[in-house]
């Protein structure tokens, strides 16, 4: 996990689905990819379907779309999806046997914690994803994990099952905590001041999670998203501002950003709220 | 299938639109694979300019139709921070996988974009660029508006002429004008660069475009710039008509760019009259789309 | 959801695009099912000349992607034909299915678009269209190449404002002028058309753009026509931006169109600053889309 | 069939595919569609999925495409379909239960033969489909008819099923005569001098048929194909040279056109050979 990635092939590659099972709201997308190879928890591949990637709503998609990898063992990747448009549409559509485009691994993931320190994981929603791998290699490390997910409904809770030992919160009380995923991680941290954060989630929840470890002064490492063309450096697209002036690329400055070179997490600002 | 372009040999006739391959970061997200299998006969930088630039407030990309509108606003570290940071990392590593079939590794000649707003700011770019011996040509973007007009510098043939006469003396190197298709007559400011002694243009750029955000009562623009350009298949019929027009009404050669996605339409592009084609979003969906286009024309 | 255009109340804001609805073909096709339900509230003629024109061989359509280039070539029969066959039908049949909600059936006003090359071509049209009851208003097409220098007569602002001016006194109808959008500054056209005394400006109309015949060695043009126009969804961020520029520069009423397929795209137009919203290739994929778009409105 | 049509709805419609099954190098598309109504022989329908129509070669389809109507009765359509393209693939691929955009019916059909005389149906290809709707109005009606179909090669004469009593022609001798289809009517024409000639298919072959009729003095009915953008007479995009000057539009003067019309029938001047 800490070790620099090999850096994924310069092309995109075809691979084929194996299984794509509904989790709740969610999909599980699996595929056949041998040629991931080593990844960093955190790091994400670009996805398109090979077949009709276009002709949805508003003749879209034609950019390929950013996953987290949720799970690469044995040659086989999983990828957790949601439907929210024309793309991620598409890919919850494919079924075992079809082919999918992937380029990845892209970006820098987590970065494990000191010795001896416990790494919180905080999820919200699909953002929960990266921390499924994540928690593999930090259990397979030996380190303390607590791992806290918060859901926005009752459809979306089967999602937590892509985790193990997770406590929840839920938007609409249907499980775990009522109310929100950062409420749970005050909890934790008064319990243990020490811990580290790892988080992703959307972006009210990974501010709300930024403000709390800056108040507490605790090092917190967040997955971010944004609207991506490329992937890989390629278009300077996927930028948020960065703390002192400038922007980050999302793409290669993270996904994985240190919540101390933001100055706060900002929804996009033409993004519907 | 190597072709010869303003005085340099390139391996085949494909290269990267400029701002839309950042070879430092390829390198970085695909490791040294990439010093073998570098995409592109040649490589354009993204445009520099005199000062370093932050670039447009997010968001800077929508997706539309069978096309990308950006308003990436040319975020770069300046003259100065470009010479002495990524140029010398350019000249490390780029070499041509098509190329080195003969066994010798080839270096990829890099072509310098810029852009500036005034005469002085043009001449002092041009002039930096000719020095260093990595820079292989200099591209001039001229979408950039005129401070007075509002209008790209490059949408009036008479003022075109005169920026890139302005230019000629300052550099014995290739001159590419990078035209602007927003004008009502592209063969006509082809033509001025010509006659400014331009060696070479290059076309499509994008076309001034706009989106608004999505479920919300009003008009709210989307992109941070407020306004963009769309590139991508959408304009590609546009392209080759601006393309072709210009190849019949220059002598110099001509790179043509917009849309290009595989071998029959790069194919398209050289059957109009370009000696080059460019690729610029299509890279996006596959980084190795410049290599697997140039395989496909043998 | 009425509105009020150039003094005509229309039912809802959508009407066709010229040349893109045929409405006396239409009823043949679709029988006397089409008399309470015509899909536009105001129906735009294609574009009338002064001599009859058998348009341009064929190939004329090209589809690209997410897109329609053509090279129609502005058949028509001539203005006098126009008059004494199809005026007469168009005053017959037409009436708007959304405006009888209250019961009175509404005639659809026509909108007759014209072009001339020379400025006597374009009076005799405008006033010979001043005349019959049945014309609502007139839509002056200035997207015809100048016989001098090839431009679209609409590119050049100075040009446009003289034209306009001398029909001005012809008609006391509406005069809407429907820009080129291959011009550089296209606000600056619709200025000059409004200084020039028009009612409206309408845009865009399709961007210059080619084909090459597939399948073949060398470039052959596919359409008859050699180049043609690009519409359809592909353009709809260059129209969104061109409409909202246009809006922004010119007090008179704004007809915005270029790629909408949809209510949410309509109200873009709107929400930009169009009064009226016309609809053009997707009509050919959905013949009532003019209504279900008028329909997701409300 | 030789009642005016009442004309199809100003309007596409969304209707389900009942089924679409291989007949040899062919699909036969049937759908549920009661509001095909009655319909002429020849007339057509302008056809495009509902879902993901896009995506394909070179990001298209992107317009519906035109198709005989092969068959129409107790409210089902069938259609003849040869791949040959992105939208035609789309089409191949749909499958029971999936949706499709239909308008029509479009164009206007043929025409009976005035009593007591011989029609003669002469089909190319994928271009017999509009003949078998009409050989089943003619049949109705009490009239002789004789079928001769042309075919490329072996994987295309199971499309002769759709047919009755079909006679064959094919290029590479797989099934009937060795040669054009053209060859067994001038026998037909021989023998029989006051048929009436019903010919859909290829540009070449429709040419011949056409020569052949004009030298012989017989009239025939041509059903045409052009690339179209409506289908109903709104985008002037689908002409052909009139005889006489000027141009038809191939979508509301035909597709059903007297050879009489017609100089000759001529492949798109760009049209790939
Ligand atoms: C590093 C990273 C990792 C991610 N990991 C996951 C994951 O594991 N699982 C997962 O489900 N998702 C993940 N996402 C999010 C995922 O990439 C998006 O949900 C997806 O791109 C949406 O595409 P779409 O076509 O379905 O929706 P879109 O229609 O593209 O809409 C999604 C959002 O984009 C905006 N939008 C709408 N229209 C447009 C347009 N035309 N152009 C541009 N933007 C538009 C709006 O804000 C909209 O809400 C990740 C994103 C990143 C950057
Ligand atoms: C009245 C009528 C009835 C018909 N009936 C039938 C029928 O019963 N069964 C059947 O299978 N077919 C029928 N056709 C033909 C059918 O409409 C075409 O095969 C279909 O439109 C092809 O679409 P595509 O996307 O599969 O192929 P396309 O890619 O559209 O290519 C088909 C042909 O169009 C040209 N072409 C290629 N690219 C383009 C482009 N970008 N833009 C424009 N043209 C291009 C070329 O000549 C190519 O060979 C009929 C056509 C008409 C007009
Ligand atoms: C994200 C993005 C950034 C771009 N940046 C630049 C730039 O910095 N300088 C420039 O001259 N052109 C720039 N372009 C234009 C491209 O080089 C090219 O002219 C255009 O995108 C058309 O080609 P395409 O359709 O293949 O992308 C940019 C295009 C995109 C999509
Ligand atoms: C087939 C076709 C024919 C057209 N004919 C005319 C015409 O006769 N006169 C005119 O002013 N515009 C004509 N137009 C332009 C349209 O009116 C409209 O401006 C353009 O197509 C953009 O709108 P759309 O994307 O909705 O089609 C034509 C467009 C098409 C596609
Ligand atoms: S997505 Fe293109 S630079 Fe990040
Ligand atoms: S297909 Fe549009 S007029 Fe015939």
């Amino acid at each position: 996990m800490s070790a620099q990635p090999a850096g994924a092939r310069p092309g995109r590659r075809a691979v084929r689905v194996t299984a794509n099972e509904q989790l709740g709201a969610y999909n599980v997308l699996r595929v056949d990819d041998p040629q991931m190879g080593e990844l960093q928890a955190g790091q994400f591949a670009m996805l398109a379907a090979v077949e009709r990637w276009g002709g949805g709503e508003d003749e879209r998609p034609f950019l390929a779309r950013a996953f987290s990898v949720a799970r690469h063992h044995d040659g086989e990747s999983s990828y957790l999806l949601e439907d929210v448009g024309p793309g991620t549409r598409r890919l919850c559509e494919l079924a075992a046997g079809d082919e999918l485009w992937v380029l990845g691994p892209l970006g820098s993931g987590f970065t494990a914690p000191p010795q001896g320190r416990r790494a919180i994981l905080v999820g919200g929603g699909v953002g929960i994803a990266p921390l499924a791998i994540l928690q593999d290699a930090l259990s397979a490390a030996g380190g303390a994990v607590s791992v806290l997910l918060g859901f926005r409904d009752e459809a979306r809770v089967p999602g937590a099952g892509l985790l193990r030992d997770a406590e929840l919160a839920t938007d609409d009380g249907s499980a775990g905590h009522h109310g929100l995923v950062t409420d749970l991680l005050e909890r934790e941290l008064r319990s243990d001041p020490d811990a580290v954060v790892y988080a992703c989630g959307p972006a009210g929840m990974l501010e709300g999670v930024r403000a709390i470890c800056e108040r507490d002064g605790v090092p917190a490492q967040l997955a971010l998203e944004a609207g991506m063309a490329c992937g890989f450096g390629a278009c300077f697209g996927c930028v948020v501002p960065r703390r002192g002036g400038g922007y980050l690329r999302v793409c290669v400055d993270g996904p994985v950003i240190d919540a101390a070179e933001l100055d706060r997490v900002e929804l996009h600002a033409g993004a519907p709220a | 299938m190597s072709v010869e372009f303003c005085g340099l040999r390139l391996a085949h006739p494909i290269i990267n639109g400029s701002g839309t391959f950042d070879a430092i970061a390829a390198r970085g997200a695909f490791g040294a694979a990439l010093d073998t299998a570098f995409p592109f006969a040649a490589y354009v930088s993204k445009t520099i300019t005199l000062e370093p630039r932050a670039g447009n407030p997010p968001p800077r990309l929508w997706e539309s139709p069978a096309g990308l509108v950006n308003s990436i606003g040319l975020p770069n570290k300046g003259l100065a921070g470009y010479l002495a940071e990524d140029l010398p990392q350019l000249g490390g590593y780029l070499c041509d996988p098509l190329a080195s079939a003969d066994g010798a590794s080839h270096r990829v000649p890099v072509i310098t974009n810029v852009m500036g707003s005034t005469g002085e700011e043009l001449r002092a770019l041009v002039e930096a660029c000719d020095d260093p011996e990595t820079i292989a040509a200099i591209e001039l973007n001229v979408s950039c508006p005129n401070v007075r007009t509002g209008l790209d510098i490059g949408a009036d043939p008479a003022q075109l002429e005169t920026v890139v006469a302005g230019l000629r003396e300052s550099t014995g190197k290739p001159l590419i004008v990078k035209l602007t298709p927003n004008a009502a007559d592209v063969p006509a400011c082809a033509q001025a660069a010509e006659a400014g002694g331009a060696d070479a243009v290059s076309l499509i750029n994008t076309l001034r475009a706009m989106a608004l955000a999505p479920g919300r009562a009003g008009a709210r623009p989307w992109l941070g710039g407020g306004t963009g350009g769309l590139s991508g298949p959408a304009i590609r019929p546009v392209a080759l008509a601006q393309v072709a027009a210009v190849a019949a009404r220059v002598a110099i050669p001509v790179v043509g760019m917009g849309g290009v996605q595989s071998a029959a339409h790069a194919r398209e592009m050289l059957d109009v009259g370009a000696t080059l084609v460019a690729v610029g979003t299509e890279s996006f969906r596959d980084p190795a789309a410049g290599v697997r286009i140039a395989a496909g024309l043998l």
